[in-house]
């Protein structure tokens, strides 16, 4: 097996676990994150099944550079949103998944109602 | 080499981002007038591409003189041109609607210009690439606007939906680019024209389809993914409403039909559109009867639009696997939809934005007298219904004809069976909201008046959905003068 | 394009524009809006008179336009539109100025007048169609237009009248367009031409056609009021009486009759019809309805839903006439098609006078009407005589052509519907012309809105209208043998569909 | 969200790592290979890294569109709204005070030496961008740059500036043939334009993506 490959292989798990991650955690910081690593396998599928022969392929590399700018600007733009969305509601968690937000409220980084109501 | 100076191709994703960053640079609240003028030169633009199409056929542009494989290249065919004339003109009234609007209710309205500009280049450059790894950017592009638009109504369900519309954006860029990376990997290349010919059914493309499918299905909301749309769109500000609910989810369905029908089609399936199509009569029903029990308008529309996108998807059992015939009728008559919808969804939900003005609530309740002070509006708001319930003579009876006829000749009875439902539907929540603007005014009457221009640009709107029905033969020859299928 | 191809489309255009300029108009231009419906009703007029003469010289009238490849929208002035055509503009001006005077300082004028021009607009493209997809746009706008003038008051009653109206026209229109689907698929473009079009069609296609006819039929049997798709015509009686006048006799209703004649003699051709074996169980269905509607009618007390049973017996008049074989059984449907019309607007025009001068909307409440209001009543009689077939009324000449030629037909049990249905007639009829000329009248009446004066029992616009029509119910009988009168038009019509006919 | 619901959602997840891990196992050598081509015609894009020329020459309108998505992330957040000004969380401490003295001239000078290597070695626009945005983060943090509630017109023009350069590059490569097509002699130096316009103005939206964005609750406490 290539380097390549195996990158290409890793990337399909941190996919497979970026899906998982979005779609079951409830707080907004881990679906970000979990965004991230998605996209993260993505690119090293792409990067790493081109050059699978062993030759480097500047072009999968240049899609990575560009992915990589528009994944930092989509979690800057969640960030911002989520970080709005605790100003107003005191809240990191979409309404609707609460539920299993207090399940797991334990490895929460802010409790919810814990944020500062209207910027005060 | 100079007749490339006026290429429309190029100027139409280019103008947009212009004006764009120039509104930017204008600041908050400002750029209206600029952005009305690029919207007028782009309606230009788009129907002198749409004449050299039918002069000359389909064609394709090298960017930076590279061809595909090594560069990125725009085709210019008749799907492509159909798409970007509907982007033209029903951003063009909406541009003249959002000005009028913002007047009447600033709030929410700071940022507009620059991020509609950078959403019309976004569809505009999606309808023209033809190069998948393009395509990712485009999306995302598309997909940020398009959130940064939602997130401008500023109050909490507003950014909450917006932040729900973003996580689902991205996790369908997310699964397309996922299929990028496969097809790269199996192929070595992303260009669509490279492509065509090596397609085959290796494990990795199958893949590689069913997650860019997916990812197109999570960004179109079709049922039952469509749980983002209706905080979205019915959450928005009314001019972002109408161009997310009229545009944007028609984009990833264009991208869809593009992937479906062009280089994939020797690896899809009969089997794999049927269930498309399933989900598609889901949408239709599902979508209809929630529409149906809304209590605020604005989210009715958005619960019109995920049923309507139903209508969309029966294009895909409709025209797989099917006699050429059935095949280039139903074909027709998904993008007759699309066109339909594009210009009805925008007039209703422009209509529903002037009664929110008059009436200062969004309660179906809150409508009554309605029809008494602004009988021009709910007009308009029966009219874009016509289009919605597919009766004639409008461009959603049309399309309900044309895949009626491919149904019909395909032996596919089911649908017809879901279309009529759907069609029954949803003249039951349009007359839901006509009944309720029928009613007299309780006494003193809290309804205002809308400016005037609010009210004409969405009559425009909802009558170009109705001209479509009578003049559906143009924008079909077109398809047809462009390489049909 | 010359401008014999536009005329059909300006026939339709005399009522749209106005209705359109009406319904943006203030509420409180009245003049103004008198005077753009009842140019627009003149000017239909004109137009079709101009036609008329045109299509006596051996000119065509066609207009053609192109809405999908393969779908065309065609307008054309062919004998057949040209009778229900004509019947619309002169009822439409009557019931015209009939609304000017039934809703004197009512509110929402404008949206009435507007909607009711478009309503018309619908029944003119309906009548002009000229092939079925036409035919479908225009009556699907029919339902559409109607719509607003039944829940016009916008009482619960009315709003409720309204659902069972939308609930019965849009499914039928639905069933309807699966039909036109369907024939389109199978046919091609199906355009009304005399004798049909389909008999060319491979023998296999013969089970496929017979379900399509089914799908037609029931389409245009929910406005046709074919028993049991009539529920909704009852109901939406709520609607003012010139809606209810436009309603029975030209516009709903109407369509859905002159949609089935269309659909047997000009698409499926009444020969290929008969040898398909489709007429028999329309004849029965017609017969069935004509019975029913007037055992329901017998039972009201309510004047117009009375009418409006009657109006659903009627109407299936012009259904069996169709289904009967032989061109004499088609002259009585076709003629009835005018002749219904005529009566039935005379009888909704006295019924809603009785209603706005003297508050009387139930039979029990018409005692001794004939003394306080004598003209009004007199036209209702001849109306109710017309009704009933007693000569030399118009309805005589339909029953007299219906009987002969269900005997041409060789199915005798039709004299039987037609007695009994007669009799029936006279049964709900003659107890209302009973009181109204020979009871004594009460001390006060119910609501008195409109005092007489000197000759005058209402007022003037109320009261013309249905003297006019109630003439003209006299006339068209008197006079049915000569020409340019209704049975002859419907002789010229029924000899030209039975070309190849040998009896 | 039920149970149910994940166990399915954990499942389906499992059994898409297993079959994305399947089908590249079996995969196919590929048809098209670009290298070769690229490596061919690196003499005619005007850099000569070979990443360098596909980001800014092969596929520079990926990059294009790719610079109005970032700035595109700046104009959503304003349009979100942003939370009001509040102080620099950190400024009063003299370490990082310190720190940011030293090291930002220090990372303005590495942003110009990557600018300037990326026509040859790894390096670039993006990477010169990002390095002046952590310097700017630096100095907020620090106190020196205030937060942003709404950028004005100056910082308005230099946020657009380098994207704005880009476009119109790409509407002049009409005149030679084809949207963002380069001159063929001065191309490198087109391409050298076009990154120092980017860097400034990355660095610039990269920061703002922090700067404009609302302070984070925990300063509220007092670090």
């Amino acid at each position: 097996m290539s380097i390549g490959l195996f990158y290409a292989l890793v990337g399909g798990l941190l996919f497979a676990l970026g899906v998982g991650g979005l779609i079951l955690r409830p707080h907004l910081l881990s679906k970000i994150l979990a965004f991230n690593i998605l996209g993260s396998g993505a690119f090293l599928v792409l990067v790493g099944l081109g050059q699978r022969d062993g030759t480097p392929d500047p072009v999968p590399q240049a899609m990575v550079l560009t992915g990589i700018v528009v994944a930092v600007a989509a979690t800057a733009l969640a960030l911002a949103l989520a970080r709005r969305l605790l100003d107003l509601s005191g809240d990191m968690v979409l309404p609707g998944e609460k539920a299993a937000d207090e399940a797991e409220a334990g490895d929460q980084e802010a409790a919810p109602g814990d944020g500062p109501r209207g910027g005060a | 080499m100079m007749t490339m100076v006026f290429d429309p191709a190029s100027w139409l994703i280019l103008l947009p981002l212009a004006w764009a960053t120039l509104a930017f640079v204008l600041g908050a609240g400002r750029g209206a007038r600029l952005a009305l003028v690029g919207l007028g030169a782009q309606a230009l633009l788009a129907l002198e591409l749409a004449r050299r199409v039918r002069d000359q056929g389909a064609h394709a542009h090298a960017l930076g003189g590279w061809p595909a494989p090594l560069g990125i290249e725009l085709a210019v065919d008749g799907l492509a041109v159909v798409m970007l004339l509907m982007t033209a003109l029903v951003a063009l009234p909406l541009g003249l609607y959002a000005r009028a609007y913002f007047g009447a209710k600033p709030k929410g309205g700071a940022w507009f210009w620059p991020l509609s500009g950078f959403l019309i280049a976004a569809l505009n450059a999606l309808f023209l690439s033809a190069d998948l790894f393009n395509l990712y950017v485009t999306l995302e592009l598309l997909g940020l606007a398009a959130v940064g638009l939602t997130a401008a109504a500023g109050d909490r369900m507003a950014v909450a939906a917006a932040l729900r519309y973003l996580l689902a954006t991205l996790l369908g860029s997310g699964a397309y680019l996922f299929g990028v990376a496969l097809i790269y990997g199996t192929y070595g290349t992303v260009s669509l024209a490279a492509l065509a010919p090596l397609i085959s059914a290796e494990p990795a493309v199958l893949l590689a389809l069913a997650l860019m499918v997916i990812g197109m299905l999570l960004k179109t909301a079709l049922f039952p993914l469509h749980f983002w749309l209706p905080p979205a769109h019915g959450g928005a500000v009314s001019p972002v409403s109408a161009l997310l609910s009229a545009l944007v989810i028609k984009a990833s369905f264009y991208l869809l039909l593009r992937l479906w029908f062009g280089v994939f089609e020797p690896v899809a399936t009969v089997g794999a559109a049927q269930l498309i199509g399933i989900l598609g009569a889901g949408a239709i029903l599902w979508g209809s009867l929630l529409a149906l029990l809304q209590t605020r308008l604005k989210m009715l529309v958005a619960y019109s639009t995920v049923a309507q996108v139903g209508y969309l998807f029966l294009v895909f059992p409709l025209a797989t696997g099917v006699s050429p015939e059935a095949g280039v009728s139903a074909w027709q008559g998904g993008i007759m939809q699309a066109l339909a919808h594009a210009l009805a969804k925008a007039a209703m939900f422009a209509a529903a934005g002037a009664m929110i003005v008059a009436t200062g609530r969004d309660e179906i309740v809150g409508l009554s007298g309605v029809g008494a002070r602004l009988p021009l509006t709910l007009f308009t708001f029966a009219l874009a219904g016509v289009t919605l319930m597919g009766l004639p003579p409008s461009g959603g009876f049309s399309a309900k004809w044309l895949l009626l006829m491919a149904a019909l000749d395909s032996g596919q009875w089911w649908w017809i069976v879901v279309m009529m439902l759907g069609g029954l539907l949803s003249a039951a929540y349009v007359f839901k909201v006509l009944r309720q603007a029928f009613l007299p005014a309780p006494g003193g009457s809290a309804v205002g008046r809308a400016p005037r221009a609010l009210e004409l640009t969405a009559l425009a709107l909802a009558l170009g959905g109705i001209l479509l029905g009578l003049f559906g033969a143009q924008p079909l020859a077109l398809l047809e003068a462009g390489g049909g299928r | 394009m010359s401008g014999d191809s536009l005329l059909p489309l300006a026939v339709v255009a005399s009522s749209f524009v106005p209705g359109l300029a009406i319904f943006f108009l203030a509420e409180s231009r009245h003049r103004l809006r008198s005077t753009l419906n009842l140019f627009g009703a003149f000017a239909k007029l004109a137009l079709i008179g101009y036609i008329l003469w045109g299509v006596l010289h051996d000119r065509e009238f066609v207009f053609t336009h192109e809405v999908l490849p393969g779908l065309d929208l065609v307008l054309k002035a062919d004998a057949l539109a040209m009778l229900f055509v004509t019947l619309s503009a002169v009822l439409w001006l009557f019931t015209t100025v009939y609304a000017i005077g039934y809703l004197e300082g009512s509110p929402h004028r404008s949206r009435f007048f507007g909607f009711f021009s478009v309503c018309v607009t619908a029944t003119v493209g309906v009548a002009m169609a000229g092939n079925l997809f036409t035919f479908f746009l225009f009556y699907e706008l029919l339902t559409l237009s109607t719509y607003p003038l039944v829940v016009h008051r916008g009482t619960e009653q009315a709003l409720r009248a309204g659902h069972v109206y939308l609930a019965y026209t849009l499914a039928g229109g639905a069933v309807l367009l699966v039909g036109t689907v369907w024939l389109y698929g199978i046919a091609g473009q199906v355009d009304f031409v005399t004798g049909g079009v389909l008999d060319h069609l491979p023998a296999e296609s013969a089970p496929a056609l017979r379900i399509i006819f089914l799908l037609l039929i029931v389409g245009l049997g929910v406005k046709a009021a074919l028993v049991p798709l009539h529920g909704w015509l009852p109901k939406a009686m709520v609607a003012p009486a010139p809606v209810s006048s436009l309603l029975h006799a030209v516009a709903v209703v109407k369509a859905g009759a002159f949609g089935i004649v269309r659909v047997v003699y000009e698409v499926y051709g009444v020969e290929f019809a008969h040898t398909l074996a489709l007429l028999a169980p329309l004849a029965l269905a017609a017969a069935i309805t004509i019975v029913w509607g007037s055992l329901r009618a017998l039972f009201q007390d309510d004047l117009k839903k009375r009418l409006a049973y009657s109006t659903v017996s009627q109407v299936s008049y012009i259904v069996l006439g169709t289904a009967l074989f032989g061109p004499v059984g088609t002259i009585g449907g076709v003629v009835h098609l005018v002749h219904q019309g005529i009566m039935k607007i005379t009888l909704f025009f006295c019924a809603g006078n009785f209603a706005e001068t003297l508050g009387i909307h139930k039979v029990s409440e018409m005692d001794g009407v004939g003394r306080r209001m004598p003209w009004t009543t007199l036209a209702f009689s001849i109306g109710a005589f017309g009704m009933i077939g007693v000569p030399p009324l118009a309805g005589f000449i339909s029953k007299w052509y219906l009987g002969l030629g269900a005997l041409e037909a060789g199915i005798p049990w039709v004299l039987a519907v037609l007695a009994a249905s007669s009799l029936l007639n006279a049964a709900y009829f003659l107890p209302i012309l009973y009181r109204a000329w020979f009871k004594e009248p009460p001390a006060a009446w119910p609501h008195e809105h409109i005092r007489a004066r000197r000759y005058w029992e209402t007022s003037r616009l109320l009261l013309l209208p249905p003297l006019v029509t109630a003439a003209a119910t006299l006339l068209v009988g008197l006079f049915a043998a000569s020409s340019w009168t209704p049975l002859d038009w419907a002789k010229l019509i029924a000899a030209r569909e039975y070309l190849r006919w040998v009896p | 969200m039920s149970r149910w619901l994940g166990v399915s959602v954990v499942l389906l997840c499992t059994l898409l790592a297993l079959a994305l891990v399947g089908a590249m196992l079996v995969l196919p050598d590929a048809p098209v290979r670009l290298p070769g081509e690229v490596a061919q015609r690196l003499g005619e894009s005007g850099v000569d890294h070979a990443v360098t020329a596909v980001l800014l020459n092969f596929r520079g309108y990926d990059t294009l569109l790719e610079v109005a998505v970032l700035l595109l992330a700046l104009l959503g957040m304003l349009a979100a709204g942003v939370a009001p000004l509040r102080p620099a969380p950190f400024a009063a401490d003299p370490l990082l005070v310190a720190l940011a003295r030293t090291l930002a001239p220090l990372m303005v000078l590495v942003a110009g030496y990557l600018l300037w290597a990326g026509a040859f070695r790894p390096g670039g626009a993006f990477q010169a961008g990002a390095v002046l945005a952590a310097a700017g983060v630096l100095l907020r943090l620090a106190g020196f740059l205030p937060a942003w509630n709404a950028p004005a017109l100056h910082l308005r023009v230099l946020l657009a500036a380098g994207f704005a350069l880009f476009l119109l590059v790409a509407a002049a490569g009409l005149y030679f043939g084809a949207m963002l097509r380069y001159p063929q002699p001065g191309a490198g130096a087109l391409i050298l334009a076009i990154e120092t316009g980017l860097t400034l103005s990355l660095g610039l939206i990269l920061a703002g993506l922090f700067l404009a964005g609302p302070e984070t609750p925990r300063a509220r406490g007092g670090a």
